[in-house]
């Protein structure tokens, strides 16, 4: 039981400084870790670089950082839903580095897998590739990109173990699972904690090992876009 | 131009449409042809959107929009969705276009000097799926040509669109080599297409 | 219905031809298509290069293929419970490349995901090493591993559904689910073939996507070890 | 040794296992703490050996080994699981040699002219794991070092050994730098260990 906190405040205890760099796992607003980026906010913790597929939006899951103007810099494939962050952006308070989507959660994998760098066609011939090395393989040309590592990695999972090990449900898995390896501490949330031997052991996403820490959170896990259809005849 | 990219696919094909008009493609899907849907944030075999009691926070597209699961479906993880977009295991995307270049360039995640809001997945998709069918509107509202000598906006990717399909008409782009069009939409001739049209094609209708 | 075949000649039928390059999952004798090679036998395609982290032993798994000499090369990284192999080798009938073993299974994953190739700290300074290409990062040497790629991969799994959709069983699944994404087809053999929807769609480990072919199979199941404990009191 | 290599464990610490005596190293686990268990053909948390009506061939070791499942058991795939070593998430791993240079080389996986089985996960687990422990006898039964300047024979890594526990003595190793003997099995001396040693090392016991 030495893994599971108390809360999110203790889970990050100890864990966080300025200027450090933070994964977040999540699409959207699916699979985020909201109750450690609301701890997070609540630290004070500041210019810090994260490492997320996307921003949020302005008052859920990383606005809420780009509002306290606690994000030096994020590392992004999309960052389209949020209002807040297109004023720090365009006024030069915030940095942006955006990377493809796969290349990013490939970036994470590798580096969680201790590659430091591999090879990719997406972006070749674009504004990404600049300055990139080049390389052919089998007459085709190639960009190297790196592993990426961070000082924290934060993810959401949907049960987990006394262990640390964790299980992510649909699409709400997405980038989590790179990013759990990929921290030089991980801090997991999870919506139950279940006992020892309640997980299906061909069924683990995520092997304890590469979680350090993990509380149970409350998850609002709010709906980005609702679109539904009717029933016929109702 | 949904309905015609419709016609692209064939039974048993893995497929990933992009936000927006692609998306409607799905209800084009013929009865009688059994194809897959990839959506890029983790997940193959999406179902239509969720009745109103069926909605899931845990399950959308990736366009965010909540969907619902098939008894095919399976989910993984988005560094193994890119695995098998980049490792070529999809056999057609469909996507949205700001230019398209008589080579195949494709521009569709940025206009400098606006906010820019990322590439998302678009650049891994044209890079990695086996064929790749763009649909757009021929020209802008202001008559300006999107289907270019090259592309004036950053590119996507570099000579890797397949098909433009757009509302006056359907072109093959054999990649890095040249355009032909090869059908019109009704009532639309080859000069109303070639002056609305920047770019060189051959004329094969 | 359409990836299910009759039998194991059935699904490899019109796949294969003289001087192919085969992946084969297992490790050891675990978790090995054991249907599928003896059907690769009874085909008679020869001059195979074959993929796999074994070489099965002499009477049983890839140790029949190298007994009818259907094989003219082996990528593994450990051959060393099979006799025949170690004539066949020695004679100079028989080419043998050596990888380290996770670096085999990195590059079969990567051929799978489209990486040509990637960059790995594992056999740096050794013969490993040698006629490879190097380079640093953070200060560190680390020698360049290109992706793997196979004109067929066979597999083999647990259960199935007709969708191709695969789950393996314990330590069985080892190298099978990078070797699945790697091959331009793949086949695989399983225990049970389940209705569509009976498995958990968040327990799938190999997609239907990367299974072309697929067939229920009589499965031996080998055990090379048998090491036991005894009971106390017993 | 098995014994003493036991003692480098610490409550909290994922360790990989090397084939032979290095697998012995499970039975001297203290009571006191818990360890878990890697096994690179794909499991965390690796039980003892199964009873006769458990033994289950889809369960093994990385030596081919029949064994058991605990309660906080994983199973992954050979790319994850060597994404977990190179990655350098294991603590400790605990190995066999034929041979260590002063410098922490290590060589214990061909000798040249005998039929070479292959490296199986050795070169990764000694490239990846935090911190490599190797237990060996300390010279051949001839009386031949088998800690050297350098090694003879072709190496499974380069600097990578931090301590080596023969049944002489204890050494640490400072990658790189150099070799320090800080224990002494019962009744052996120094004298005794320096004559059967070609590397250089301080002595710190």
């Amino acid at each position: 039981m030495k893994k599971i906190r108390k809360d999110a405040a203790e889970a990050l205890d100890g864990l966080l400084f300025d200027g450090m760099t933070i994964m977040a796992g999540g699409f959207g607003l699916c699979g985020i870790p909201e109750n450690l980026i609301l701890a997070l906010r609540d630290s004070g913790v500041k210019d810090l670089t994260i490492i997320s597929n996307n921003a949020g939006v302005d008052d859920f899951g990383l606005g809420l950082l780009l509002h306290t103007r606690q994000i030096k810099k994020m590392v992004s494939s999309y960052v389209g839903e949020n209002k807040e962050f297109e004023r720090q952006y365009l006024s030069g308070e915030l940095e942006l580095e955006f990377n493809p989507q796969g290349t990013l959660a490939e970036r994470c994998r590798a580096g969680g897998a201790g590659i430091p760098a591999f090879y990719t066609k997406t972006g070749v011939g674009t504004l990404i590739a600049e300055g990139k090395e080049h390389k052919e393989f089998n007459g085709e040309t190639y960009i190297m990109e790196t592993g990426l590592v961070a000082d924290l990695s934060i993810v959401k999972a949907w049960k987990a173990d006394p262990e640390g090990n964790l299980l992510y449900r649909k699409t709400a898995r997405n980038f989590n699972p790179m990013m759990a390896t990929a921290g030089k501490a991980t801090v997991a949330e999870v919506e139950e904690i279940v006992s020892l031997g309640d997980l299906d052991p061909d069924c683990i996403h995520t092997p304890g090992i590469f979680v350090q820490r993990l509380i149970k959170g409350d998850h609002e896990k709010r709906v980005e876009q609702r679109t539904v259809r009717q029933r016929e005849n109702a | 131009m949904a309905e015609r990219a419709a016609k692209e696919l064939e039974d048993g094909f893995y497929v990933n449409l992009g936000i927006g008009i692609p998306t409607l493609v799905a209800n084009y899907i013929g009865e009688d042809i059994d194809v897959t849907l990839q959506s890029e944030n983790g997940m193959l075999g999406m179902g239509p959107f969720p009745y109103e009691d069926e909605v899931d926070p845990d399950l959308i597209n990736a366009g965010k929009q909540t969907i619902t699961e098939l008894r095919r479906t399976s989910y993984f993880s988005s560094a193994d969705s890119f695995g098998m977009i980049r490792g070529g295991h999809i056999d057609l995307s469909v996507l949205g276009a700001m230019e398209v270049s008589e080579k195949g360039d494709l521009a569709n995640w940025m206009i400098p000097g606006k906010m820019v809001k990322g590439m998302g997945g678009a650049m891994d998709l044209v890079a990695g799926v086996k064929r790749v069918v763009v649909v757009m509107d021929h020209a802008s509202k202001s008559g300006a040509p999107k289907l270019l000598h090259e592309c004036a906006l950053p590119l996507t990717g570099k000579q890797v669109v397949d098909m433009v399909i757009t509302n006056l008409g359907v072109f093959e782009i054999e990649r890095g080599k040249g355009m032909k069009l090869i059908e019109l939409a009704p009532e639309v001739t080859v000069d109303e297409v070639k002056s609305l049209t920047e770019a060189d094609f051959e004329v094969a209708v």
